[in-house]
């Protein structure tokens, strides 16, 4: 099955209200896209007019290279979870999975086992003769995803369908939608506000900001090389440490900084920067990129922890105030009031300057930089 | 006394135009005298109903002759007036005080009077150069005369059975006297109709079809589509009520060439074309009033020279009294009330003295039959058979 | 690909002949009659399809000023607008605690007033007179308001019931939680949300009574106490014995279609904007 | 959650109109149908049951039941058949949906008297609306049939009858319809379901309540219709129009024939109340689904 | 503001359906309460009951030690966010948010305020004027928040209230409602899918299955010694590794068991455990716990990768084909197909028998473990 899909300065507004501004974007086929982006940046809305259901308000739609911009729903050979379920709440769960087969005339028996296919594949087979009313929001949402996966349509649209999933269940679906892209090989284009889900599952992820498209890209990409101080912080959780300097200057393709505390940091910057303004430069550094050794050039104050268990969150205050987060493995014996200095790691961190550009964004396809240090011992196979 | 009157004149008519001027005069006349009215319309006398249950005071009031007397006067809710209209009585056009006067109690009083004529164009006729048809035979001429112009003697509404049913009351009357259509109810196994004369009467009423007296089409017509035919110079003429000029005022003008004639004679037939059907209204002063012998001299004065001669100049209606003439459009039914020989009511007055069966019966299986739904024999026999069944349930 | 447009193209073309087509008979049956009142009685009945190029404006003076349809206007618009407010008052309580209360009986209540809808309306004709002139409110137009209230109640009621009872009741929940009182969940919530349904009910209530006429024929009688209706109804029934005004009729008619012609447009716009149900997920 | 008090607050007022100047009276009506009588403030005579063993055998009653029945199936069909259509059209997202959904109730909001005189226009023979635009189009034979003459009078008017009801229940189904939420329509387009499938598979079950409600009050108005065939029947209405309520209408108040069987007359009214709960009851027992709530 | 609620013994069915069987529950005042568990398992039903909002079948409720069993609901002083939001759609923003005080018949500016108030801390200022119809569902959401907060009631009732938010607005709104506790001091029970929220905000934890409680505790106490497989499987993300040994053999206190591919493995009981059936027992590991290290007592193959930017999990099979996922700091370079040999911390394994009882639960008042290997300096205050 080879589907692309292309949006081309792509506009919806609703009234005067401009939702999207101009989106372009080229999926290739088979590929598996992930929208994120902020509540009400209009994710939802740019998959609505995707599917047909939402007329454009300017630019173009192609899906395998014919024009889409007006054309039907139905001729699009889209299937889509609603945020919202958009459950018939007068079928059953089994009805309500095997409504777009029935539509397309499929014969009853194997429509009753496509359904009972996807059932199974969803964990709701002891549910197949309940009406939606009777169903827990889980469970809800996991009949929504079953209707799109009966139908087996071109591309999959998916506006957020695991947000009522809990963690156990939600992970077990990410694996299922996981192999379910690599065996039907579908175009995929999902929403949601799981880094998690987006992470894992993105072939490219798609990071959008009030109604425009802020950088497309491979997820790891977008993490360690992000364009702007945006997409750099609302990738990873808890987002990026955003520390303005005590003060900085350029030379050359070096950008020395003092840290408020006094330490100093020396970061080299692409070869294509040129001259920068260093007024109110700002480091950019993740909590998991921050280990604590008396020898650290971070100097913070412990206010709050938060144990997860499996890992431990430190929020802490710099000397001058500013707010510092560090991610720690496991559970340390961390207390608020504890004084900690931090070790960051030079090639992982971003400097960000005023205007929220990223002085260190690598122009050329981005490479996975090397983990520091290698846990790895690899054993020849 | 405040007299209460209950009309069936709507207010805005000309009728009660006049009815008003003439309680003005008489309370002038009689300053005791004054008078409280309800321009109820139509529906006058089912009002009263409600009203009487109610306990409403109502002194006298006013309605169709054939329709008080089915209601308040079978009932007996009527004051006997006869003794009070005195001299007035014999100054009245013929049969008139008699037509509803049962057992010789008069219960209600006519003021209006109708006749039912074939209300016509007199200029049409001319242009065929015909005369008046004194015989049936006469008449089916006439038709065939207009025919060939390709014009129509006569009309009908489709819908209405009361008009359609006056072609059979009139050719029985003709055929059989007056009172023939009553006569022939009351045998009660129903035999009265199986005299070979009411099948030739319902023959004939279908003859007026196959000779072309009425144009095919008129099957559909609903009121007042037929009678607009007239005003539009299609149709010569209806048998109908001597309202028809007023009804047809708007559409035809004023100076409309209105004739009448009465229903021609049949041959062999012991009835006499000068029998007439009429329409009359009256009025009833109510025997539970207390004021009743003062409405009594309302109603007296009602039928004076001075009070008909205001309904005719301001109603513009026939009236009872002799020697009043009507306005001169209806002058020939004028004539034809001054010289009728009977009187019998609308549709042989089948209506006034068994008006369940003559709305139920009669004029829905007549006008199937008419129209040509059923044939004349099967109309005669569903005649009979309801007529047995009619007074069977009676007992 | 075209092939695709121009199918879609005829299906749209056939949905707007339909709907369309019906429409403009709509339109045409209004404009005929409005013509038909402005033509005279002769070419009315000869060229039904004729344009009066020489209106007689006269047939509605006439019927306005003789007929007195100025009163009747009046009349029938206090009557009638007293009538389907002071039945909304009545009935939309009524109607949210059958649909959506829980007590012992509703269902046997709310089958009870659904069966007032059966009783066929002129058997009431004498009891009610009677009842109304005992409690001296015969021939009154507060009388036949009264009526009016009581005798649409089960059909409003019925129709209400089922905008009721479709509302979520999730948002019933909200509301409570948020502190309303039983009353407050109705007056806040629940009755803003049927808005629409009880507009149409009002809609249907007032074209109903509007051209309603056989009750007040029978509670009625003062001339002065007329609705148009009854106005109208007097205009047929004189055309027996006092002349054929059929034009003048339609003058009548169309004196009597133009407010709820209004009204309608006015009222469906209120009551076409359904409130979407966005908020509830 | 209700509280007694409100429960009863809010129903009391419409219940004291109710059973005051409807169940009373109605009662009141009801036991005068065991009484033969005229109503003029007679003695009634008490006949019992005689009036409904009459009824029984009366075959204007039962000609009338048949003409009701022609009305409630081929009108209901027809007029349900057109509401369905044109609710489906509507909500397949024509433009101007307000402009269209108003002209088509509008014949509701015009007195009846004005739509028969209309329609006996369009249906007169010789002059008539129909009969001339058939003329024009060259149909001279569909010309020249008489609409209204006796055999086809009734099915004139259930056009006319149908076009006015087509317009209310569109309406009622439309306001319906526009309470199920946009995402069912949105899901049920993406998979593909056509307009009539969407309003077979989606809005009709959804608005099942609403339909239910619908045909309810389309059988009770069937029942008790007698405004339009009656105007439609002109001054003196014939027997090929009669429903049993105009039946009742004449047997009791001295239209035109001066007959003034109240007891009668009511004994038909009371005949079809109990036809109204049957069919009230049976409807809603062969209509019954679950309630849907979104 | 002193809030307690117990639940006792308190049991719901619709019908004959058992939702919730039998739920005992103290919570004290000013406690945060957050309950978990996998989807359809009855924690909305268990909040509508109390909340009040759907009569309970069985047992009682107290609030502040008052008999609430079949209080009004308004009497019982709850603000509840519900999972479908359940905005009314015919009030604007402004007017959702304000509602719950008109009721109470607040004069209008304060209602004024309280309700910008809100809104700021909501982020909604921008559609005060809006209806619901037109917000994304993350809007949405905040707007039901918002009416919940804006009240000031004895008691917060959340159902997954953040759920469709992003992550990173979910963050910011996990510390708003954190503050927010501590400010107020109020009673809050909290329904969540989501482990960082759960064990970020709750005092205590509970977590439920089909309709019982399974445990309840602070949320480390949980997470370290869990009571059951079910606990110990549901907390923790990825889930915990559940490893079949190859055998095992008890001695007094101590379990000996042989992992598959030979690794061995010496575990202390508790005191009071006893004598039990070495049939069926499964090793509880974390995937946090393991390091990659040549000397790892369990030696598993990769298979998938995955990349969350600020750590990778490595889903492996060990020698008998059982699944296996480590979790790991960082951006590890490993790829499918490498052979890994993990250490495991003993000191945080568990183990489970046939029923899925923790053999290794301890019943006193749970301990924080330290952490192997602590990184913390402490420096003088
Ligand atoms: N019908 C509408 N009219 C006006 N504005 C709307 C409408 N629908 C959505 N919006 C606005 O459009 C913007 C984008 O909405 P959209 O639903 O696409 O957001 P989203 O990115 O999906 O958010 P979320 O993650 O919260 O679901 C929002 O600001 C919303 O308020
Ligand atoms: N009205 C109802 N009738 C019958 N069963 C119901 C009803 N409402 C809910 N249930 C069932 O009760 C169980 C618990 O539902 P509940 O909504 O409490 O689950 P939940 O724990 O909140 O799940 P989720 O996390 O998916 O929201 C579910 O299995 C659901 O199917
Ligand atoms: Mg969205
Ligand atoms: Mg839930």
């Amino acid at each position: 099955m080879m589907t692309t899909v292309e949006i081309r300065n792509l506009q919806k507004s609703y009234g005067n209200l401009e939702i999207i501004r101009s989106a372009d974007l080229a999926i290739s086929s088979g590929e598996f896209v992930v929208l994120v982006g902020p509540s009400g940046c209009g994710k939802s809305t740019l998959l609505r007019c995707i599917a047909g259901l939402e007329p454009i308000t300017g630019g173009n739609l192609l899906i395998d290279g014919d024009d889409m911009t007006v054309a039907d729903p139905v001729k699009r050979g889209i299937a889509m979870v609603f945020q919202s379920y958009a459950l018939y709440p007068h079928m059953t769960v089994a009805e309500n999975i095997g409504f777009g087969l029935k539509i397309a005339n499929a014969p009853k028996p194997e429509i009753r086992a496509r359904v009972l296919e996807v059932a199974k594949l969803l964990k709701l087979e002891a549910l197949l003769d309940r009406k939606p009313k009777a169903l827990s929001g889980g469970q809800r949402q996991r009949v929504a995803i079953g209707r799109a996966l009966a139908r087996k349509p071109r591309i999959f649209l998916f506006d957020e369908p695991l947000s009522n999933l809990d963690a156990s269940l939600r992970g077990e679906m990410r694996v299922e939608l996981s192999k379910l892209h690599a065996q039907l090989g579908n175009t995929m284009i999902y929403v949601t506000h799981d880094q998690v889900e987006a992470m894992t599952l993105a072939d490219r992820m798609v990071v959008m900001r009030q109604g425009v498209i802020e950088q497309v890209g491979a997820p790891l990409e977008l993490f360690n090389n992000p364009v702007n101080r945006f997409v750099a912080g609302f990738l990873g959780q808890p987002p990026m440490n955003f520390i303005r300097f005590a003060s900085a200057s350029q030379a050359g393709q070096v950008m020395n900084g003092e840290l408020p505390g006094g330490g100093r940091l020396t970061l080299d910057l692409p070869p294509a920067i040129g001259a920068v303004s260093t007024e109110g430069l700002e480091l950019g550094v993740r909590p998991e990129d921050m280990a604590v050794s008396a020898a650290g050039a971070l100097n913070a104050t412990v206010e709050v922890v938060e144990q997860l268990g499996g890992e431990t969150i430190v929020y802490g205050r710099l000397a001058d105030g500013q707010a510092l987060t560090a991610k720690l493995a496991g559970q340390a014996g961390i207390r608020a009031g504890d004084r900690l200095a931090f070790t960051i790691a030079h090639e992982r961190l971003q400097i960000f300057d005023a205007t929220g550009r990223n002085l260190r964004y690598r122009t050329e396809e981005a490479v996975t930089i090397e983990r520091r240090g290698d846990l790895v011992e690899r054993s020849p196979v | 006394a405040e007299l209460v009157f209950w009309s069936m004149w709507n207010e805005p008519e000309p009728q009660a135009a006049a009815l008003r001027r003439i309680m003005d005069t008489y309370t002038k006349a009689h300053p005791e005298t004054t008078f409280k009215v309800v321009w109820n319309g139509r529906q006058n006398q089912t009002k009263l109903r409600a009203a009487l249950q109610a306990g409403t005071q109502v002194d006298f009031a006013d309605q169709d002759g054939d329709q008080l007397a089915g209601g308040l006067q079978k009932e007996g809710l009527g004051y006997e007036i006869g003794a009070d209209l005195g001299d007035a009585k014999a100054a009245l056009l013929p049969g008139v005080l008699d037509l509803y006067a049962a057992g010789g109690k008069v219960e209600q009083v006519p003021y209006i009077y109708n006749t039912v004529n074939i209300w016509y164009n007199k200029d049409m006729l001319a242009e065929v150069g015909g005369t008046v048809p004194q015989t049936l035979d006469e008449l089916f001429t006439l038709c065939g005369k207009l025919k060939e112009t390709s014009k129509h003697a006569l009309v009908t509404e489709g819908n209405v059975g009361f008009y359609q049913v006056l072609f059979f009351s009139h050719l029985l009357a003709r055929a059989k006297g007056s009172d023939a259509m009553i006569k022939a109810f009351e045998v009660k196994d129903g035999s009265g109709w199986s005299d070979p004369a009411v099948l030739e009467a319902a023959k004939s009423a279908r003859k007026f079809w196959e000779v072309g007296c009425i144009a095919e089409d008129a099957r559909g017509f609903q009121y007042p589509a037929g009678q607009q035919t007239i005003a539009l110079g299609d149709t010569m003429g209806e048998l109908v009520g001597s309202w028809l000029p007023t009804e047809l005022t708007e559409s035809a003008g004023a100076d409309f060439p209105w004739g009448a004639f009465n229903f021609p004679a049949v041959a062999g037939g012991v009835g006499k074309a000068t029998d007439i059907e009429v329409g009359l209204v009256s009025v009833m002063v109510l025997k539970a009033s207390p004021n009743a012998k003062e409405a009594a001299g309302f109603v007296s004065y009602l039928l004076s020279e001075e009070a008909q001669k205001t309904l005719v100049a301001d109603g513009g209606v026939g009236v009872v009294r002799d020697g009043v003439e009507w306005p001169p459009v209806l002058s020939d039914a004028y004539a034809s009330a001054k010289n009728a020989t009977a009187l019998s009511g609308f549709g042989g007055g089948l209506g006034v003295s068994y008006p369940e069966f003559n709305a139920t019966v009669l004029t829905p299986e007549f006008s199937k039959m008419f129209l040509g739904q059923s044939t004349p024999e099967d109309f005669v026999k569903v005649l009979v058979d309801k007529t047995k069944d009619y007074w069977a349930s009676q007992q | 690909m075209n092939k695709f447009l121009t199918l879609r193209g005829a299906k749209r073309g056939f949905s707007y002949l339909v709907v369309g087509g019906w429409s403009a008979f709509s339109v045409f049956f209004i404009l005929w009659i409005i013509l038909a009142s402005l033509k005279r009685n002769r070419d009315l009945f000869g060229k039904p399809w004729s344009i009066p190029i020489d209106p007689a404006w006269g047939n509605y003076v006439k019927t306005w000023v003789n007929n007195r349809f100025g009163d009747y206007f009046l009349n029938s618009l206090i009557v009638t607008s007293v009538s389907v407010a002071a039945l909304l008052l009545v009935s939309v309580p009524a109607a949210y605690v059958l649909s959506r209360g829980r007590f012992a009986g509703r269902q046997a209540l709310s089958n009870f007033f659904a069966f007032g809808m059966g009783v066929p309306i002129p058997l009431l004709f004498v009891p009610l007179f009677v009842i109304m002139t005992t409690m001296r409110l015969g021939d009154s137009l507060t009388g036949l308001s009264i009526v009016y209230v009581a005798l649409s109640i089960p059909f409003s009621i019925y129709v209400l019931e089922g905008f009721f009872a479709s509302l979520p009741s999730e948002l019933e929940s909200a509301a409570i939680i948020d502190g309303c009182s039983d009353f407050q969940v109705f007056r806040h919530v629940m009755l803003p949300l049927a808005g629409p349904g009880i507009a149409t009910v009002a809609i249907l209530n007032f074209v109903g009574l509007w051209n309603e006429y056989q009750l007040s024929l029978v509670l009625l009688n003062s001339p002065e106490n007329r609705t148009l209706s009854l106005g109208i109804y007097s205009l047929i029934t004189s055309m027996q014995y006092s002349g054929g005004d059929w034009a003048g009729l339609f003058a009548g008619v169309t004196i009597v279609m133009v407010p709820t012609i209004l009204l309608f447009i006015i009222l469906s716009e209120r009551m076409i904007s359904g409130i979407t149900m966005g908020g509830v997920k | 959650m209700m509280r007694r008090r409100m429960v009863v607050a809010f129903l009391a007022p419409a219940l004291i109109l109710y059973l005051g100047l409807l169940i009373f009276p109605a009662l009141q009506a009801f036991y005068l149908s065991l009484f033969e009588t005229s109503g003029f403030g007679d003695t009634p005579t008490w006949v019992g049951i005689g009036n409904y063993t009459r009824l029984l055998s009366d075959p204007i009653f039962w000609g009338a039941l048949r003409n009701m029945s022609m009305i409630m199936v081929v009108g209901g069909v027809a007029t349900f058949g057109l509401a369905f259509l044109f609710t489906m059209l509507l909500n397949s997202g024509l433009r101007g949906k307000k402009l269209f959904r108003a002209l088509i109730f509008l014949p509701n909001i015009i007195a009846v008297v004005a739509i028969t005189t209309f329609w006996s226009f369009v249906f007169m023979p010789r002059y008539g609306l129909l009969t001339s635009v058939l003329k024009a189009l060259g149909l001279t034979s569909l010309a020249s049939i008489s609409w209204t003459a006796p055999e086809n009078v009734f099915f004139a008017m259930m056009v006319g009858l149908v076009w006015i009801s087509a317009g209310f229940y569109t309406i009622l189904i439309l306001a319906g319809a526009d309470k199920v939420p946009t995402d069912m329509y949105e899901a049920a387009r993406l998979e593909g379901a056509s307009t009539f499938q969407i309003f077979r598979l989606i809005t009709l079950p959804m608005i099942w309540d609403v339909i239910l409600i619908t045909l309810v009050l389309w059988s009770i108005h069937a029942i008790k219709i007698v405004e339009f065939p009656y105007a439609f029947g002109g001054p003196n209405i014939d027997q090929n129009l009669y429903t049993p309520a105009i039946y009742l209408y004449i047997m009791g108040f001295g239209q035109r024939e001066p007959v003034y069987a109240l007891g009668y007359s009511t004994a038909i009214g009371v005949a079809l109340f109990f036809l109204t709960l049957v069919t009230i009851v049976l409807l809603r027992f062969v209509f019954k689904r679950e309630r849907v709530e979104y």
